[in-house]
């Protein structure tokens, strides 16, 4: 809905979301309604809106940019920020 | 931004790429030629057709390619120095990858044998446990999975 | 009755070579190619323009190619029994080598990587200890020497 | 000289030499008159005609054909025989 990115009252976090996150989403990003919190808060907002997901969601890390970052990290709207859910390449 | 196997593969910048066509083994083995270099090693690994007795159709890579190609250069760095390594290259396949294709490859070099053998295997151990990237087997059944293994570590975080 | 390389590299037949030219590494590893197969190593050893501070100009290698060959067939099949291979080839030079050329090249694929790494590394260290060739390197500064090293079991004596 | 290989009393054995050996000796052959014998009797005849070649001779094997023979084997003349000092391939 809100593509345009300017700080204001509906502000959103767009995440990157991939493979078997992806599928069952639907889709290679989420968007969180976002006045401002951390990882934990988006964490709780993706389980909620998607309870599908929830189990791999609990064994994903997320980044912010190139950097893994913990629960407690601020997130702020227009951060580069993806859920890594466990890997399997090679 | 995918780097294209037409795109110049650059040793030097990084040595390392995810490629959205077939990975050129050929090359990745004449990059870390070296006249100080006595033992070279080139690990490919393909698409296997059966696991366990079942079929295999085809192989999907995805990933998180910024972090991905971050990730493999520091692997990359920390082998070169970690086993005195002359050269290093190591190259993933994304997207769509069938049965006999190469999905990843990785050449090292070292003036003794002993430095390449260890430093291919430790980076094929650290990028299927460290680096963003995920597989989807598309099986002869017409099923398909994402593999997300249970038993690895969350991602980013040290053991 | 060197086997030249522009002569059909017999996978089948025996998989093992003894060429007179540059080692075809492209080849050696596509011989092995298979769906069968997940790990797929190469392994080719260079000669190395410096060791331990002295120059190399070049190796030259010499062999008795019939008991070679067998020895190197008798390897291949003892490695692929021991270890599940898929595919297996190996192919040495003689004569002279220019430093940065292949002196020998093994080939391996198997389901796993683990195979393929175990027995490319078995087969060098065997190679090493049991084949009839012999290298002579000759240095920079003239001098020439062959390597019958001090230290080896008898050839033909199991240890 | 007796490059013919009938049974005569003139009867040669020879013996393909190779690498460091080979260079010693100044040729890929050994000949040796033959009326008879082991490896071991070939072992000393070489050592005797070519002291410098005894001390790797001694660290070397003899095949016969494609196999490895002890000392014990007995050589014929005709024979395809080689001495295998230690290898240094790869």
């Amino acid at each position: 809905m809100h593509s345009h990115d300017h700080a204001c009252d509906h502000a959103k976090l767009r995440i990157a979301v991939f493979a078997g996150m992806a599928e069952v989403i639907g889709g290679r990003h989420l968007e969180l309604p976002w006045a401002g919190g951390t990882v934990a808060d988006a964490r709780r907002l993706v389980a909620g809106s998607h309870p599908a997901v929830a189990g791999l969601l609990a064994r994903s890390a997320f980044a912010l940019g190139n950097r893994y970052v913990g629960d407690d990290a601020p997130l702020a709207a227009g951060d580069d920020v993806a859920i890594i859910p466990p890997v399997s390449g090679g | 931004m995918p780097i294209n196997r037409d795109e110049a593969f650059d040793r030097e910048a990084s040595g390392v790429a995810m490629v959205h066509g077939p990975i050129d083994t050929v090359r990745l083995l004449a990059a870390v030629g070296d006249a100080a270099a006595g033992g070279n090693v080139l690990f490919v690994g393909t698409v296997r057709g059966v696991t366990a007795g079942a079929v295999t159709r085809s192989l999907t890579y995805d990933a998180h390619e910024p972090l991905a190609v971050a990730t493999l250069a520091t692997l990359r760095r920390e082998a070169i120095e970690r086993f005195g390594l002359t050269a290093c290259a190591i190259v993933h396949r994304l997207g769509p990858v069938a049965v006999g294709e190469a999905g990843v490859a990785i050449a090292a070099s070292g003036p003794h044998r002993r430095q390449a053998f260890a430093a291919t295997e430790w980076l094929l151990e650290r990028l299927k446990q460290d680096v963003p990237i995920w597989k989807c087997e598309e099986r002869g059944d017409g099923g398909r999975e994402w593999a997300h293994p249970t038993t690895a570590p969350r991602p980013g975080v040290a053991p």
